[in-house]
């Protein structure tokens, strides 16, 4: 079941999510071939985040479904029927899945190569050696080679990022998701994770990222998708999109956010 | 979350129009045989407890109302709730104290604290009470100079006055490490804030920090307050008859102890159960303004208790925008 | 606090038992505040007790020191203290005398003086029909309770286990109800106690219990004072009135303790004094 | 920040070359008020107990090795540690259960902590040390089949047993509070972190959240140790000497009571002095990677005393972007 | 002493800023007019927000001297010495200068309105109701006037910035201090506080802005003055320091932020 060229990475088809009684997405479809990026645009409160978090199974969908790599996130099918996972199976497709979060999301307490260490050793067993010499090869490739026994919050915002950017990486993920990554960084700080994306996506990194940054979007982007109140506005390529959209809201978001 | 709502779901490749497969939900054994041995125990416990005759129900019963319990419970509460009123006001000038600037007045808060959490109650109970026998007057005045007041202490600090003082002064060190750590909990920002207004602070402290500090503070204050409740009874041993007391009085003389203990500990109960109601509905006072209410304890209980269904969330923090009439603006 | 003036005693002075030449021997502090404060609360039946109303202090030391007040002409007033805060408030002067069932050892004379006004001997408590046949030569090695600070976990099972190859296996309880609750659950196979309150507590249990009937070695009890006390005389000439007259007597029968009167009471000050 | 370090200062309007200006500071008349009664009071106190005969230190200190007084100690050492073990360990096995989906779960974990906060520890202890009265025999087995095994309660509960299970079971309900507060106070972004990681929750527990949960559980605990150090002087009741009892036992035979009751609480004061610090290192060890480390109490006890200087600050947060070299890159 | 078109409204002079033994601030000399607009670039660490604190006595100052309106920030010049003043004075010096904060400091216990009434109220002795009454003028300025009765948490980071600034209004200061008040804002939400800022110049207030945001920058400054390592690097003009830099850090920093 694994991806081949024809199986897309990310496959959702009619995805709804409530919260309660208020319903945040509202029939999403969207797929992501392997190797591509896609950025995410939209006002506040679209529901950019609680899509991306429902694409790991951080938040449970109420219609719909979502494959990663032609799996079915959080169910297995059998005999007609979708059998809910355990916990442990869900979290063992999670670890498949790279996040990397607006704030960050450090583990505090750990320094920046036990950060790295910490789940290939506790998810995958693998040997503390060799998960360290790997990270210490992803602190090296985003420029922190210096920073390994460093502690989080002794980092700035931007280097903050790029251990999370690592940690993730870690874990040999097939898909990398990111949530606003730069958004709660000073505008300076901004460029040196936008160039680890960067170099990501010229690696063949198959990436959703959920970004203000039309200038990244523009030159990254293989598909950008606007949303607003829970379902995608307009999707297409970055030149269609931003610079010819078809819709009057997507015209007066990024009216703005230029 | 695992409530078994029908899912739409359908499978990678197949077309969202088919029809939606059935969702068999995960089989959590592990939480089966948990609620099981719960639900087993519990019922054992309900039944050996009922149907023991050691228990003596009707003893339990018919003491219950008895006058001289009833006087013991009434000194018990009084004791909580002055007990609780003097440690929290000192508790409040203790951990300001020991932020002062000024060293001895840190010094000596500090002093304080270390002193009260340190020597056990019942001593220092003995002491209050028998104060004369160290001093058997207390005089009032400058030192050095003529008093201008002298007291006969045993006079002065009468058993009641004695057992507050105890109680009073020593609640107040252990509020002061919980008003301590909540004063540390509110953001230095609000203090930035009133600062820049111009308020002092004194009006600072009042009107801003604590009243904000009270969501850290309320909770380790009810677990206070409810072991206050049972410390009182520390008391009897200067001639003051709390509720613990009144039945250590009775069954002394008739040996019913079991089913007297019994009767107590379901005042206890009633009045825990009383305080902890009240501290939901002080919590969630203090709760205003805070958008997802935290569950205090008794809030976790009932809920624990009452099946959960999905509610309506509260509102978002960051307003949706409000999607403008059509109309180019380019 | 639960200070409670005798109910039924006839105000001072009016008492037929009233003898000026014994009320003379009284401290002047004493005559102008007209009352003795004493240390006394329930907690010992049948000889620290409340009334049936179950609050006025009662039993028969209570009611012995009443009797005293009548002869002094003076008022009794009863301060209920526990047993850790009764000799500082001795000292402190908050009483002038305590009543708690204490005996009469050396080691209490360093620091207080006595009047005596019992002889209490050592018995055991055992379950009803003593299952274990148990009596005071055979607890070598057995489970007993005794109270904390009694004279019997002072001076009389150190004394008997010095006869003993297994040593007694010894719980100091806090109170007697502790240690009857105790011996009802099998905690304890016997407690060890003075022989009036295990009588009492036996007659309580509905014949689960019984005291075995010996008196072994009655030592003096007294009532308390604080060292150098010019209390001590009046009380002790008013108490030996008491006994004169035959009410002294008379009031431990009321409480089924006669086994424990004594002919003549003394002061104790001295350590040299006791036999303990 | 009130010491006079000289300032140069230049009024408006003056040239910044101009002589510096003498800096008066702001007379603070109350402060030196509360400084000097402070110290008065201090004076007073420490010359009154030093010089006061009735306090009697030479038998204070004639007692303070007694062999009897040190085994209570142990008996209080033991107890504390054991039941704050105890205590702990359920203490978090009830705040992860109050928060478990499973309804019965949680709604078992809350009727603990009701139950073992609303009744008095004295019953508590005074039941399970006489369970036999209740109960003359436990029976291990499958309900209403043959029990497999069968104890005789009294040989089963021995004294020591039901202290610790008595103040074990208690504290844990107190310590479930502490814990749930300090799970509460965890970011639920680090969950979300580690759940993204593919971490399962009873990993996420252990290594992401409870760790950092320490650094709110850790003060109350403290509070909460002290405390039971005290409390355990309650075992009492149940025939166990701590060093409370041990003194009491002494005073109650030669009713040297003050002096003993003062070796006890020099006893306590020690001790809780010791747990202090350590729980001063303990804060500091899980305030690992934290910028700027809270005062503890036992710091703030410290810094209190010693006159405060200006140190060297932490490293900022944010670090400074370093200069480019001069070239132009437009 | 108060301002009149000669005297500035903020006069610093040689001012230097210790923390422990680290200098944040190294002897910076500024003037801003009354009336006049005053925005503070830099990098982060460069001591904008310490000098912004130390204006209005958040922070003592180390050396040198800074004047609001002719009076001296926390010591009163008697007989050739400076005295420093007791906290009810500088309180009541402090409540002439209003300030905005990044992370907006709302009181999260007090509805809007109670926010905007609280400090009239208790430091000028204010009657409620007058407070309260200019207090819903603020809010209908700043566009928010349905909003006296909700809660701070219930609102968006721009409306929360929106009700700070009436906060500080409602004072009626002679001076306004904003640091960086839109950089925890959503992009979109940006704008909304831009303008209200904006009609405070157009209104005469004097301000000082901490900013990132080059174009309000250009529009609205009277004067830019780019910060680093504790000192101004370069000031003037907006049309000269952001258009026509001299210094190659102040190319270099706005290369990175435009
Ligand atoms: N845990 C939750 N409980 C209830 N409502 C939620 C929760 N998380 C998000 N929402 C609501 O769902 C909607 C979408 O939120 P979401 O965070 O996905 O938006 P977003 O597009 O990521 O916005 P932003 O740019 O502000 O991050 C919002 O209205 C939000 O209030
Ligand atoms: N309270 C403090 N204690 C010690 N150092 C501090 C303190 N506040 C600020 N600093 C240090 O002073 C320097 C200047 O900080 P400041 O906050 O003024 O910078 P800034 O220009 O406002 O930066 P930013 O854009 O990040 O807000 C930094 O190195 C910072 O670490
Ligand atoms: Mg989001
Ligand atoms: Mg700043």
């Amino acid at each position: 079941m694994t991806g081949t060229a024809s199986t897309p990475m990310v496959d959702a088809r009619g995805v709804h999510k409530y919260y309660g009684s208020n319903e945040v997405i509202k029939g999403i479809d969207l797929t992501v071939r392997t190797g591509e990026v896609t950025c995410l645009l939209g006002p506040s409160g679209s529901g950019k985040s609680t899509f991306l978090r429902c694409i790991n199974h951080l938040e449970k969908i109420n219609a719909g479904s979502i494959s990663v790599d032609g799996e079915l996130v959080g169910y297995r099918q059998h005999n007609g029927r979708l059998h809910e996972l355990r916990d442990a199976e869900i979290a063992d497709r999670r670890s498949q899945i790279g996040m990397v979060f607006q704030q960050f999301n450090l583990f505090p307490h750990m320094t920046v190569l036990e950060n790295l260490v910490e789940a290939p050793v506790q998810v995958r067993r693998e040997k503390a050696k060799d998960a360290a010499e790997r990270g210490r090869d992803l602190l090296a490739r985003v420029g922190l080679a210096e920073k390994a026994d460093a502690y989080p919050r002794s980092l700035s915002g931007g280097q903050q990022q790029r251990v999370a950017i690592a940690r993730a990486l870690n874990m040999r993920p097939k898909l990398m998701l990111f949530d606003e990554p730069t958004s709660a960084l000073d505008p300076e700080l901004v460029g040196e994770v936008l160039d680890v994306m960067r170099g990501l996506a010229d690696d063949g990194m198959t990436m959703i990222v959920v970004t203000h940054e039309i200038g990244f979007a523009r030159e990254v982007a293989d598909t950008v998708t606007f949303m607003d109140g829970g379902v995608v506005v307009e999707s297409g390529p970055p030149e269609q999109v931003l610079d010819d959209p078809q819709r009057q809201r997507t015209r007066s978001f990024l009216a703005k956010v230029l | 979350m695992t409530g078994v709502t029908r899912v739409e779901l359908s499978p990678a490749g197949a077309s969202a129009e088919e029809a939606p497969l059935r969702v068999v939900p995960v089989r959590r054994w592990g939480q089966w045989v948990a609620t099981v041995v719960i639900l087993a125990i519990a019922a054992l416990l309900v039944h050996s407890v009922v149907a023991n005759p050691n228990f003596q129900w009707d003893e339990v019963f018919g003491y219950f109302f008895d006058g001289r319990i009833l006087r013991g419970l009434g000194t018990t509460l009084y004791l909580t709730v002055v007990a609780m009123v003097i440690g929290i006001v000192i508790g409040v000038v203790m951990a300001v104290g020991r932020q002062s600037r000024n060293v001895v007045v840190s010094g000596a808060a500090s002093a304080y604290v270390g002193f009260f959490r340190g020597t056990p109650l019942l001593v220092q109970l003995i002491f209050w009470f028998n104060l004369a026998a160290l001093y058997p007057t207390l005089e009032f005045g400058i030192p050095f100079l003529e008093p201008f007041y002298v007291a006969d202490t045993n006079q002065l600090i009468t058993p009641m006055f004695a057992a507050i003082l105890g109680l009073g002064l020593n609640e107040g060190a252990y509020m002061s490490e919980i008003v301590r750590a909540g004063l540390l909990s509110v953001d230095p920002g609000q203090t930035d804030a009133a600062e820049a207004l111009g308020m002092r602070r004194s009006k600072i402290l009042r009107r801003i920090v604590l009243p904000q500090a009270m969501r850290v503070i309320i909770p380790p204050t009810g677990n206070a307050t409810i072991a206050m409740l049972k410390t009182t009874s520390l008391v009897s041993v200067i001639a003051i008859g709390d509720l613990l007391f009144a039945v250590q009085v009775i069954y002394s003389r008739n040996f019913v102890v079991i089913p007297l203990l019994i009767t107590a500990s379901l005042w206890y109960l009633l009045v825990t159960t009383i305080l902890s109601i009240g501290q939901h509905f002080l919590e969630k006072r203090f709760k205003r303004g805070e958008r997802q209410a935290e569950q205090s304890y008794f809030a976790a209980w009932l809920t624990g208790l009452l099946p959960r269904r999905p509610k309506v969330e509260p509102m978002p923090v960051t307003a949706a925008i409000p999607i403008e009439p059509e109309g180019d603006r380019r | 606090g639960c200070s409670s003036p005798a109910g039924d005693t006839p105000a001072p002075g009016e008492s037929e038992l009233f003898d000026q030449s014994i009320a003379d021997l009284l401290p002047e502090d004493i005559q102008e505040a007209g009352e003795i404060r004493v240390a006394s609360g329930p907690g010992y039946p049948p000889i620290l007790d409340v009334a049936e109303d179950g609050v006025t202090l009662s039993g028969s030391q209570p009611e012995e020191v009443r009797l005293i007040g009548e002869v002094l002409g003076i008022e009794i007033v009863f301060d209920d203290i526990k047993f850790d805060a009764l000799f500082p408030a001795l000292e402190s002067g908050k009483v002038d005398m305590a009543a708690a069932s204490l005996g009469i050892t050396a080691e209490r004379l360093e620091t207080v003086d006595f009047v005596s006004d019992f002889q209490g001997g050592t018995t055991l408590l055992v379950p009803g029909g003593n299952p274990q046949d148990l009596s005071i030569d055979t607890l070598c090695g057995h489970t007993i309770g005794v109270l904390k600070g009694s004279t019997e976990e002072a001076v009389t099972i150190p004394a008997w286990n010095e006869d003993c190859d297994t040593p007694i296996d010894v719980s100091t309880f806090a109170t007697a109800a502790d240690a009857v609750l105790a011996l009802s659950s099998g905690r304890v196979e016997a407690t060890v106690s003075a022989l009036p309150p295990a009588i009492y507590q036996a007659a309580q249990s509905d014949g689960a219990m019984e005291a075995l009937d010996v008196n072994y070695e009655p030592t003096p009890w007294g009532l308390a004072f604080p060292d150098e006390s010019t209390l001590t005389e009046a009380v002790a000439a008013a108490l030996q009135k008491l006994i004169d007259e035959r009410l002294y007597q008379e009031n431990l029968e009321r409480f089924g303790v006669e086994v424990g009167a004594i002919d003549e009471a003394e002061i104790y000050t001295d350590p040299s004094e006791s036999e303990l």
